[in-house]
């Protein structure tokens, strides 16, 4: 446990140390999202519909930039190695790393998210559940990147193979977590999209870390 | 060998053990059928020519890979069985410093004995660093310290890591002859408290008892 | 049912669909084992060459 | 009761002298034929029915018969995904070198498979609903299903040590196969204009009776031709990797 | 020259070596867009109406992460102080660098355009434009993506605001590209659009391998 | 020295010369007012400590930092001033190893080559690489050779890239010994083609005219 928080604040500490981290990926969430308004013109009908799509794609693909770094400067300078020898659970340490790229890359999401979602013209009732929904869809988001971030480490063209691994397994985090929000808007029932995303969440939370692991200890040999 | 002076257990088996392995790379076979016992309070300097597979040895020691054929043990069971209480024996260096370039060299300190469960005071850490020559570095981000002043972290990091094996693979590069002095001394100590040594290197070393293996 | 190859080959007016699904697959399922088998011969060739140029180097060696 | 022992016992021990590549690999040599042949029967039964006894639609005219290529190859292109993966799975769980193989040697041919269905359905579509593309769920997941095998593809490609490439391809291929019912279901809660299939089964008894045997037959015939065309990529990729070990320079074949 | 056809020819060779990095930059374009239309729906309409936009962000994208690359690898091995103590002239080599980067990740994008385009319904003379557009956009990303990434290499304390700096200037690539496309699938003119991509073209091919050269450089100092 | 066996002109001046040069990193004046002159056939030894300066030096005398005070001559002419000219003559091999773990070790070689704007027949890459012990590993991925093979790889690209002077910083690590006297010969052998070393190492060299600057 204590291992987990050091590795927590380990990568904290280390994304300050270069703040251009935190900053790109906020920056990119808010340039897509923007884009979206500046290219298609103020139509709030149809920025009202688009919004819930364009707000989750750009949170997930925020969130794919980040991940590249998660293993890779650790496999680089041979960290990765030592962690993997630390008498601690790996996977617990696994676990850590995730939960700060989440708290690098998920969680700033959720806070702006209604900032966003006031560009698009989006009702008050549909900014709670935009924030609700991306605070159970972005730590799944981390959790499945973590899956891909192992499995390309040390491969060359890594990011972009990563991408193509990991963008298929978003996809049902994507339709439901924007099911949720377009339900909401035109007043529908979103408990079950609700319960889903819940599903996803702690599915991913019982077997990616452990899966995560394995394919890092893979990595390394 | 004193009680009083050894912090770990001593043995009459050996401690580190390794089983008739095999080492493959590609399609080349690196060693194969290699013996080997160490017991306590010793030190193995493996030798070799370059490519000869020394680091692949040590990896295999280590547990990072695994053999293609035979087992390496510790206290005479096999490693893969109890992971985490070997590693909470061991500390592997290998070629790569494995510091954050960001952090300074007190915070990769302190960094590392969380993540491997150690309790280090602030006075610790520091001691340790000034033992080794960073006096006046401690808070400059590794990236601007020089070769040989990384690896002095990691020499503080071996006197703060408290494990009872060291692996180290070639600790002298890049360290300068006061350095490489106090490196052995270190080893030495090591020894006496009952600790135990595999390590690589070019160079010809000055500690008694040591057994060498040529691969 | 069809009274003419010329019917036959026009589908009912869906010729360019149907034929061109079916040739896809034609084209897929033909192709595909062919380049496997191209691919088998080269390896296989490779292996060939290796086993002589062993036997080279023992013959030049006694 | 003992004689019903030895006999599996036996069958046993044979299972896993054929789980090691060089047993393999002659073996696969001599079943190759009889599959291409069985390829070949149902292959032609198959078109036969599809062309000359099933009867023309009365909404879709001739135009529906694409669906005899069109859904054998999309029931091909998930069935050999679940395939692979159990393959990986296996390879990664009893480390056996062939089954991974096996997975590998599967890959191509589902992800071409799904390819074909995409293609066959955009052929379908542009007559039925006037567009070559839709976003439909079931679409769309056939799509995604496409990018999981191009996935797999890439991933085992763009990693050089073979032991490394097998894992980390085993461990997506198995990730990817808890999505696909996940996307499948997806449909349920997706709210789109959803195209339902154009041919309804229960319409005419008859027709569906032929439809049904001319599909099936179709997909027997795929499923002999993946058998086929996968032992032939598994002998390749048994040369490949094995091409250092006495028994591949003692082949027939390579000595000559 | 020599050493220009070289530095091109090397960094394609490294592609190459993963063969998949290719099509893997491709699959990302593809799969990026089909995100869109998940999260949003399947209203043909809507969508043809998003299309350029979403087909431009998709191309940034697939840019922004092959970006990284461009110098990190080098220098973080050494590489790059070998490439400025090269006797030919490194702005050369920077160009290079910049070259091989469009070529695997600019190029493809134009050539597959077409068939995401007919995915969005859109009409023959729009993709044409599209095409168009990106084969004059695309060299504009990687040219000002070199000087973002080289940016990004130092740890001197304005690299954070200077890659902050960088990402608005895709702003008006996006917005006249998309433009392009959207004004000639509503029958208006794109004569002025296209101008003005081009003028972008011709000042980054004029300053930026400059400016990249100089700011890796300071990096390396 | 006979005109015959040297590939580059000699001369009465110094060929490479720092006036005055000082260093500051960070607060900390690593050393001021140095004043070196290297003439051709000449091999210049830096030692000290850890974190002494060395490395700085080195980077300062290729230009790729610029010294706080002071300037760096080749020749008589600033090197500023002939950036292209003074890097045609220059190989500067750093402590990192500057190889593209992806591409095998005769790609790497080749590539530089063209980078440097040098033909190299492959006949002679495959030479120099056979010279240095890594036959059989020619097209294996550098990531796959050993600490001290690519160490070797760097060695062969001494050998290719035909350049006057030579800044090395600790070469000699990680090379086990018959390397480390197989690079000292080739290092004479540049020595006596009139050409000009100037390398960092912790170790005691056999050079014969070896001059030595203490930091
Ligand atoms: C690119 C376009 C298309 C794709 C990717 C596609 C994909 C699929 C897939 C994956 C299946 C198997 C699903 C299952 O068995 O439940 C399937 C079955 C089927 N498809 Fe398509 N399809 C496409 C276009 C079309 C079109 C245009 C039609 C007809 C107008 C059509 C009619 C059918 C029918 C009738 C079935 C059989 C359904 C069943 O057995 O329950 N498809 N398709
Ligand atoms: N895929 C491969 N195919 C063939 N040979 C390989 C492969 N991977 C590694 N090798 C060889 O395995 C050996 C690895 O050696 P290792 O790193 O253990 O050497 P070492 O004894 O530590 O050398 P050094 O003293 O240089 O550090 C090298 O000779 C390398 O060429
Ligand atoms: N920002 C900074 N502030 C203070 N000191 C710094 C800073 N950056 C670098 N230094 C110091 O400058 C010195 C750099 O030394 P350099 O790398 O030249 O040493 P070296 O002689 O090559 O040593 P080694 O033998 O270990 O390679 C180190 O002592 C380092 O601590
Ligand atoms: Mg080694
Ligand atoms: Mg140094």
């Amino acid at each position: 446990m204590n291992a987990f928080i050091a590795i927590v604040h380990r990568d904290l500490l280390l994304v300050m140390r270069r703040k251009s981290e935190v900053l790109t990926a906020l920056f990119f969430f808010v340039i897509v999202t923007s884009l979206f308004p500046l290219g298609i013109g103020a139509d709030t009908a149809l920025l009202r519909k688009i919004a819930p799509g364009v707000i989750w794609v750009a949170a997930l693909l925020s969130t794919l930039l980040g991940l590249q770094r998660m293993f890779a400067a650790d496999y680089a300078d041979g960290t990765l190695e030592q962690l993997v020898l630390s008498p601690n659970s790996f996977t617990a340490l696994v676990l850590g790393k995730i939960v700060a790229h989440w708290l690098v890359c998920g969680l700033p999401l959720v806070l702006l998210a209604p900032v966003i979602g006031i560009q698009f013209d989006l009702d008050a009732q549909s900014l709670k559940v935009l924030m609700a929904a991306l605070l159970l869809g972005t730590p799944v988001l981390s959790l499945l990147g973590s899956v891909g971030a192992a499995l390309t480490l040390g491969v060359r063209g890594g990011s972009v193979l990563m991408s193509l691994l990991i963008l298929p397994l978003y996809i049902p985090v994507l339709i439901f977590g924007a099911g949720a929000v377009y339900a909401s808007s035109v007043g529908l029932d979103i408990t079950g999209h609700f319960s889903l995303l819940g599903a996803l969440l702690i599915l991913a939370l019982a077997f990616v870390p452990w899966v995560s692991a394995s394919a890092v200890k893979i990595a390394i040999e | 060998m004193t009680t009083t002076n050894s912090s770990f257990p001593a043995s009459t088996t050996a401690a580190l053990e390794a089983r008739n392995i095999t080492c493959v790379r590609g399609e080349r076979t690196l060693f194969s059928g290699l013996d080997l016992e160490l017991f306590v309070g010793q030190c193995l300097h493996i030798r070799g020519e370059n490519g000869v597979g020394k680091t692949s040895l040590l990896r295999l020691l280590t547990g990072l890979a695994s053999p293609d054929c035979g087992e390496v043990l510790w206290y005479g069971q096999p490693i893969k069985k109890q992971e985490s209480e070997y590693h909470s024996k061991l500390l592997f260096l290998g070629h790569r410093d494995a510091l954050k370039e960001d952090l300074s060299a007190i915070e990769n300190l302190r960094m590392y004995a969380a993540i491997d469960g150690i309790t280090l005071s602030e006075q610790d850490a520091f001691a340790s660093l000034w033992r080794f020559g960073l006096k006046g570095r401690e808070d400059l981000p590794v990236n601007c310290l020089s070769a040989g002043q990384k690896k002095r972290v990691l020499m503080a990091r071996m006197l703060t890591r408290r494990a009872q094996l060291w692996i180290l693979d070639e600790p002298f590069n890049a360290l300068d002859t006061h350095a490489v002095g106090e490196l052995q001394a270190l080893i030495v100590e090591h020894l006496q408290g009952n600790g135990l040594v595999v390590l690589t290197s070019h160079q010809s070393l000055a500690i008694s008892g040591l057994r060498v293996l040529d691969l | 049912m069809w009274n003419s190859s010329a019917e036959f080959f026009a589908m009912g007016g869906y010729a360019l669909y149907v034929w061109c699904s079916f040739g896809a697959c034609a084209l897929v399922f033909l192709l595909e084992p062919l380049a496997v088998r191209a691919r088998h011969q080269a390896i296989v060739r490779r292996l060939q060459r290796e086993v002589l140029a062993e036997q080279f180097d023992q013959k030049g060696g006694q | 009761m003992s004689n019903v022992n030895n006999l599996s016992s036996s069958q046993v021990t044979n299972w896993f002298k054929f789980s090691s590549p060089s047993a393999f690999y002659p073996l696969a040599g001599k079943m190759i034929p009889w599959f291409w042949a069985l390829t070949m029967i149902f292959g032609a039964a198959g078109l036969w029915v599809s062309f000359f006894v099933a009867p023309v639609d009365a909404v879709q005219g001739q135009g529906y018969r694409i669906i005899f290529v069109h859904v054998p190859v999309s029931w091909m292109s998930m069935f050999i995904y679940v395939v692979m993966a159990v393959w990986a799975g296996l390879g990664l769980i009893f480390n056996t070198r062939l089954s991974a193989m096996m997975a590998q040697a599967l890959a191509p041919i589902g992800a071409w498979m799904a390819f074909l269905s995409l293609w066959t359905g955009a052929f379908w579509g542009k007559p039925m609903w006037g567009a070559w593309w839709v976003w439909d769920a079931r679409l769309t997941s056939e799509l995604i299903l496409l990018f999981l095998y191009l996935g797999f593809i890439a991933l085992q490609a763009s990693i050089d040590n073979v032991r490394r490439a097998d894992k980390a391809g085993a461990i997506l291929a198995l990730v990817g196969v808890v999505n696909v019912p996940i996307i499948y279901f997806s449909v349920k809660w997706w709210n789109t204009l959803h195209q339902g299939a154009s041919v309804s089964l229960t319409k005419a008894p008859a027709m569906a009776q032929t439809m049904l045997w001319g599909m099936l037959l179709m997909a027997l015939c795929l499923w002999m031709y993946s058998i086929a065309v996968g032992l032939m990529r598994v002998r390749a990729i048994i040369l490949e990797r094995e091409a250092h070990t006495d028994w591949v320079r003692q082949l027939n074949e390579v000595k000559r």
